[in-house]
């Protein structure tokens, strides 16, 4: 780990890295930079994911995005047309496959050959990798809307290099936030390596001129995560992008269902990245942020899941992020229907539209909201910072070993997994144990009375009965898991 | 303690966590003793684990829907490695998408699972299943 | 109109006048007041819509409630009883047809009759007078939520006499609320004294310790209703139907798409209702609320749909009002299957569960915009009150006669329609041009701002197109009808 | 002006005005000479109407659903009255829920209206038609 630091890699030393990763599959070949640099200065502006979003921020609009991928090409070219003329969508994805996201190219290959053998997709997203530059391509030709790569690959270096040499202009992912919630034994210190490696490529497409969107996954694992938790692993990754030369990020954050909660979290979520930004002297990187709806379990019927996706629209106009990444009503049930995944993104453009020219009031309690979250961040990011002797790759590390930084529900052995997240009694995110999150003792008084306040609602002592029935609430038809 | 061991655990790259730690938490609550290998979890692991522990019962998760890929030859794993009569359950979203439960269940009866459970099956709807099929009584 | 007065009706002299109403149809001779009241003595106390209203107001909670009615009695029960176990419905519906409430029998008749033959409804509702006393109290013993008559009509004396006798405990509508919206050509000072004669009866069984609740229809025509409309509406009749002996009373308003507007509207409604009832002296009627989806046109599509069902329901629940009537994803397209009229129940009650521990929290905009209403609806009040020579009743009929109440785009000849609806830059309904509505100086210059406001956005003259661009636009997927 | 005169009304007991009113708007717009009935209106209001007006075309809207029994035998009231040539359109949701739009379509033709429009339709979709039904140049 002693090699981790937050330093700007150096573009030239880094190039025997590049022709490593190049040659673990075959399609790495195809990549060839000042092709791709040329090829990305001809796509026409309105194909650009960066300037989208900027423009979207500027009008204090919020765009929507769905996710969506198929194995074989035609029919993932033919879903994502579908999503934007029917669907209406602003901005489209590519999800990845769970092969590729394992660097597990030869049974994705295998996946992609079933899947045209039976006739439908046997892999839950696109295998890019194996598709290879010139077929990704196509999708950027074909498509009006900026494409954006989705996925939660620890290791995506390759993935990287062929989908932005194909023309795709945003990818999602982060070394803390593609590591944590989708790998068991990836230490952080290699994945975040392994993705100073990818905002370094950014950071080379942008001193061509060419300005490539960053998203850090904000939900983590979607289920009860609070905004001191998210809002710590974005404003790092946003740091640790940004001193790879990243010029425009998007801070993600996971709708949790309470309003005033939600509202507070997609504000804050820029000002503390600034912040933190600034400390480092970086005040060059255009900020936007998406807020994603509910991420957990969902509801089994498609009007109650339309509910769901309807709330989080308005948690999303309401706050003003600038993108809303949008669920179906199939969520429960397995991947969407091309027509499921329109339905969502047709009932969120209502939404939105209605709210389009309301904001969410400024009122005292939005006020608290949002100082917590602050406060909680602050505290978290600042021991961060002393742990890594004020830089954020080497602190991020150090934290996640100390607990300082602990996703609930994380399958990762690097995560602490010692906080238990549980619903106040509005339903807001709070913490019924912080294990080792640096809290001031305001804090955890503030999280105690939160939490000793539902108890004396329900007549139950606070515990883990709350987290276990609170993870089912949203399924069943409720926010809060109230005792039945 | 019911003095039955199970081997839970999410298969292949898989890493939905939460649905298994819910789980860990309610089968031991019910009694047994659980050996959760958690997510990302190999064939090879699976049957190591069950040999290593004396399981009753194998649990496995898979949610992503690449089961139909990931478990193929499990059985004959089992079998190889000379407890071909262990107890093989599955659950979660199985294939890819919505498609009719009961080809899917069929499906995965012919690769040799004992029980097929479908998505959203709650702890309260297979804990009594499981206790009767390994003779346990309440 | 001189024989008008909002004195309570004296129960001796009403009678003659009951016996011929009860002759109107052959049906009324089923009407046995003694033993009505005995077979409601014997209902549990679950099946009273008052009380159930009651409770859900003291706990803080909203209902659901759907709309339906179909000619034929089977399938009528077979239709709520979906609605209640599939949907949910807190509280049940019969919505008549529109042949009932023009009091035409002889043409329920006849549709009921092809109805049955043709197997499917071809009326719009449930011919309650056609099906008599007998017949709808099978729908009371076999169903387990509370029962209200929703309709329609200017004069349904006849329809009370027989509902209620069946067993109904809620039945909607009002003088003016089921005239000026519902008719073109019955003076209002006929439908006022049809309704007391309703109010009156439900008088009587209140005497018999039996209480029904009463409900003006709040969204009058449903379309750009600002609140001070419908609230002086609401207040008028909620004072009318008070003074003939009703004890529960729900005020109604119709979604109007400003979350600001709407909380205001909803929170505003018991406070003006309460203030004008205590200046007659009257303190023992129970006030509670209903907030209504968008009354106005839909979206064609059903994601769509939902979008706006789902919206209406986070307005109830942050309002906190006692119940919502929930629309469907069917509204554009014609009466909804059943499966199409749970499906807006359900999404509608996940919404509401998921928010039911949250309110709109207080802050100024909130607090102005209820200040705005509540002055507003008291200029209108007290203007009426002062036509009336403090009488509610005559100033009601002498109001509309001067324009001093005037609801947008109603059918009637007793509306002046001179005034001219349109929403605000934020969406909230305004006036373009308020005819004569009694406005202070202060109110006019309000509207007029906010409109200059939305008309320099817009960058054109504020005037008619505004109002149709306004009609359409939330059918077309947006709130505010911007220019294209 | 245009030199073309209609009658507009929505039929039976139907007292959906909000269409109705846009229409008319719509169709003084667009030049034509409008008579509107406005709501609640009956078949012999339609023809007295159309006679003393001398109208070129009625157009009938039925919005809630009962226009089946509604407009049986309009046509033929024309007829009788000695104007049975003149144009008949209509408009709205004319049946009781959603039923296929050609069945529909097919029995109001059937009943003698010269054209059936489905619900929501815009002013802008219809007008152009209807000009050149009754041959005016744009
Ligand atoms: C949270 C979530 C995530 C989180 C997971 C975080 C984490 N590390 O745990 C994140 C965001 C990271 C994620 C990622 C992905 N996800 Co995901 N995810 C979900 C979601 C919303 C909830 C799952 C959950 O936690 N439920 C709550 C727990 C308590 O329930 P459970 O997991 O279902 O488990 C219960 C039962 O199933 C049962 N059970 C489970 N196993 C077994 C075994 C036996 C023997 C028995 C008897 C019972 C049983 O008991 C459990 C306890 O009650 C579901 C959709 C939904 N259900 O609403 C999608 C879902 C499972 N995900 C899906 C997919 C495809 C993915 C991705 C591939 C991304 C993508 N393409 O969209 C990646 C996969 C990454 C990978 N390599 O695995 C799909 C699967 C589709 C399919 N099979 O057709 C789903 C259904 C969403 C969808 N409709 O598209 N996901
Ligand atoms: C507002 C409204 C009301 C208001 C009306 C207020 C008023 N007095 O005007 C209120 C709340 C009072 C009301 C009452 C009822 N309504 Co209503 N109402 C609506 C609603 C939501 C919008 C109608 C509207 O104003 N649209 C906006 C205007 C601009 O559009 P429009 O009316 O469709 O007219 C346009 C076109 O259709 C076309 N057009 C119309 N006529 C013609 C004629 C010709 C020749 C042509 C070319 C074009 C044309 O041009 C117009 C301008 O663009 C619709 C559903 C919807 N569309 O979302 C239901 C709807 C029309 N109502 C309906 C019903 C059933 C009723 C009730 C019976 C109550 C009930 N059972 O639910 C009562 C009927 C009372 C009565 N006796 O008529 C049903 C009809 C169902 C069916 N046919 O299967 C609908 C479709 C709702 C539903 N899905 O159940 N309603």
């Amino acid at each position: 780990m002693d090699y981790l630091s937050s330093e700007k890699l150096d573009w030239e030393q880094m190039q025997q890295e590049r022709q490593a990763v190049l040659r673990t599959w075959e399609t790495g070949r195809e990549v060839n930079l000042e092709e791709a640099v040329e090829f990305h200065s001809t796509l026409p502006p309105s194909k650009n994911f960066a300037r989208r979003m900027g423009e979207a921020k500027a009008r204090g609009i919020t765009l929507t995005q769905p996710r969506a991928g198929v194995a074989d090409l035609r029919s993932h070219l033919e879903l994502l047309q579908y999503l934007a003329s029917e669907g209406e969508a602003d901005l489209l994805p590519t999800t990845i496959d769970s092969y590729t996201r394992q660097n597990r190219y030869e049974e994705a290959e295998k996946g992609l050959d079933e899947s045209r053998k039976v006739g439908r997709s046997l892999l839950n997203g696109f295998p890019a990798v194996n598709h290879g530059v010139k077929s990704c391509r196509t999708l950027v030709k074909e498509l009006s809307p900026p494409l954006q790569v989705r996925h939660g690959t620890p290791d995506a270096r390759l993935l990287a290099e062929i989908t932005l040499a194909a023309g795709f202009t945003a990818f999602e992912g982060g070394g803390i936030s593609y590591n944590i919630p989708y790998a068991k034994q990836v230490p952080l210190a290699d994945s975040i390596r392994a993705w100073q490696y990818v905002d370094r490529l950014v950071g080379y497409y942008a001193e061509q001129g060419i300005i490539i969107n960053r998203e850090p996954f904000g939900p983590l694992t979607g289920t009860l995560v609070a905004p001191c938790i998210s809002h710590s692993v974005a404003v790092i990754e946003a740091v640790l992008a940004a001193k790879q030369g990243v010029k425009s990020i998007t801070l993600g954050y996971g709708q949790c269902g309470n309003l005033i909660q939600d509202v507070a979290a997609i504000q804050t979520l820029p000002v503390l990245a600034e912040e933190y930004l600034r400390r480092e002297g970086i005040t060059d990187v255009e900020l936007t942020t998406v807020l994603h709806q509910w991420m957990g379990g969902f509801p089994t019927d498609e009007p109650r899941s339309f509910g769901v996706i309807s709330l989080g629209g308005a948690a999303a106009a309401l706050s003003k992020a600038t993108k809303v990444i949008v669920k179906t009503p199939h969520e429960a049930l397995g991947i969407p229907t091309k027509e499921a995944n329109a339905a969502g993104l047709k009932a969120t453009k209502q939404v939105i539209n209605m709210l389009r020219d309301q904001s969410f009031p400024e009122c005292a309690q939005l006020a608290q909201e949002r100082e917590i979250i602050m406060q909680e961040t602050r505290e978290i990011l600042d021991k961060t910072l002393e742990l890594g002797d004020g830089d954020f790759a080497l602190g991020a590390v150090r934290a996640f070993q100390a607990g300082v930084i602990d996703v609930p529900f994380a399958p990762s052995v690097y995560n602490a997994g010692r906080t238990m997240p549980a619903r106040d009694n509005e339903g807001a995110v709070r913490f019924l144990a912080w294990g080792s999150l640096p809290f001031s003792k305001e804090i955890q008084e503030f999280h105690k009375e939160k939490l000793a306040e539902r108890a004396r609602f329900e007549e139950r002592t606070p515990g883990f009965q709350f987290v276990i029935d609170d993870v089912y609430a949203i399924g069943k038809g409720m926010l809060v898991g109230r005792p039945r | 303690m019911n003095g039955k061991t199970l081997v839970l655990g999410v298969i292949g790259s898989d890493v939905h966590a939460v649905g298994n730690k819910i789980l860990e938490i309610a089968l031991k609550e019910a009694g047994f003793r659980v050996v959760n290998l958690g997510v990302l979890v190999s064939q090879k692991e699976f049957v190591e684990a069950a040999i290593e522990t004396a399981a009753d019962a194998v649990l496995v998760s898979s949610l992503y829907g690449h089961a139909e890929i990931d478990c193929r030859g499990l059985r004959e794993a089992f079998i190889e490695a000379g407890i071909g009569d262990i107890r093989l359950y599955i659950g979660g979203y199985l294939v890819v998408g919505n498609q009719p439960w009961e080809e899917t269940k069929a499906k995965f009866e012919a690769m040799g699972f004992d029980r097929v459970y479908p998505p959203n099956t709650l702890p309260e709807d297979f804990i009594p299943e499981l206790k009767q099929d390994l003779g346990i009584e309440e």
